[in-house]
């Protein structure tokens, strides 16, 4: 098990109830820890609309999740 | 920075002077205003959360892309953060370039990429009280006890 | 008028503050600036003569044409006539529109459409001293004695 | 015979050497008319990129030309 620090934004973090947590995890890649997180944000699927970043880089869903990393989850953007 | 995140009102004067340049032939600017409605719903105000460190990277880099591809001599960004009125600027974007075809390129190949590509999530208060983020049913495929509602 | 001609500077700050408007999400602003340079010779100043009467008729149907084809909100256009100098904006055009779309496309046609179609001729002044109206060889296929020189 | 007013803009008036002259002409047509006044404005055919004015209107090289008219002969804009 690694220890991974979250980070909710906007929507997922108003469903979450918190901006941050430090989760125990297994998970080898972000995809498969957002889906251990589905009770927090509440969305199956991340793929084509969400997006991740991993200590502070943009990420793919298939990157790894190592010990120590700082995981961001950000809900489908909307700026402008 | 040719990306910025501001919490202040956008100076479209200033960023249009500061963009002068005496090579450059054309200047074409895009603002994003707020408006009062959206998809049938009357707006009251609305707020715009922003990660500030990577919007500005993904922005500068969004920015070097675009000007390498369309040949525009330079470009710059503005984009709100915070709580919002009606008719205010959310979003400033210019370029200026030898001809306007590059210049028209660029603006409108970078306002397309600022809306979906930085960490930025606008949030919609309405007029009969209700208040949603904008978009977020395009991921949310399922129902959950602490989803917010876009009808009141 | 949406089609003006001015021999004073345009003021881009008034004209983007008359055309503000709650219920339109997009601004797009064209301005075309005079640069140092034209086909490689270098630009000192520039003059341009307008036949003000058609201009602003031909201006205003380009104008309500483009907004019905496009379903932009309002447009406005300014060019300026006589003197300019370098870095002065010689034409502004703004559009505003429910969304960006329309927006982008109706500036760029309108620009598009008073570059060719508005009886305004432009002549540059170059560093060498020598001048010349812009595009005119384009109408002269043979010399005549009183054509002037785009060579010094 | 039919009295025309003509008038040269830009290029046409530095050519010409004159902004406006009245001239007498069997002309039928704005594009006859302009042909007759090639030494004017040394331009053999305006089609494509010239542009000609009669009585305040834009108006086609075959419009007709009447007595009395005022017909404008714009060479090749460039706005912008």
């Amino acid at each position: 098990m690694k220890s991974v620090s979250v980070e909710y934004f906007a929507l997922f973090r108003d469903r979450a109830g918190r901006s941050q947590e430090v989760v125990e995890t297994a998970a080898e890649d972000a995809l498969t820890l957002f889906r251990e997180l589905e009770h927090r944000h509440a969305t199956s699927d991340p793929r084509g609309h969400c997006k991740v970043a991993i200590n502070g880089n943009m990420a793919d869903w298939s990157d790894a999740v190592n010990d120590g990393d700082t995981v961001l989850l950000f809900p489908p953007v909307a700026g402008g | 920075m040719r990306m910025e995140i501001s919490d202040k009102p956008i100076d479209a004067t200033r960023l249009r002077l500061e963009m002068a340049d005496v090579t450059a032939g054309g200047f074409v600017v895009f603002e994003g205003w707020v408006r009062n409605h959206n998809e049938g719903r009357e707006v009251r105000a609305l707020e715009y959360e922003v990660y500030k460190p990577l919007a500005v990277s993904e922005g500068e880099r969004i920015i070097t892309e675009v000007i390498e591809q369309t040949g525009a001599i330079a470009a710059r960004a503005v984009h709100r953060e915070g709580a919002l009125e009606l008719g205010d600027s959310a979003v400033w974007v210019g370029v200026v370039s030898a001809h306007r075809d590059e210049a028209f390129r660029a603006c409108r190949q970078i306002i397309d990429r600022i809306k979906v590509e930085l960490p930025i999530w606008k949030k919609e208060h309405y007029v009969d009280g209700d208040s949603g983020w904008v978009n977020c049913e395009r991921c949310a495929k399922h129902g959950h006890a602490h989803a917010h509602s876009h009808t009141a």
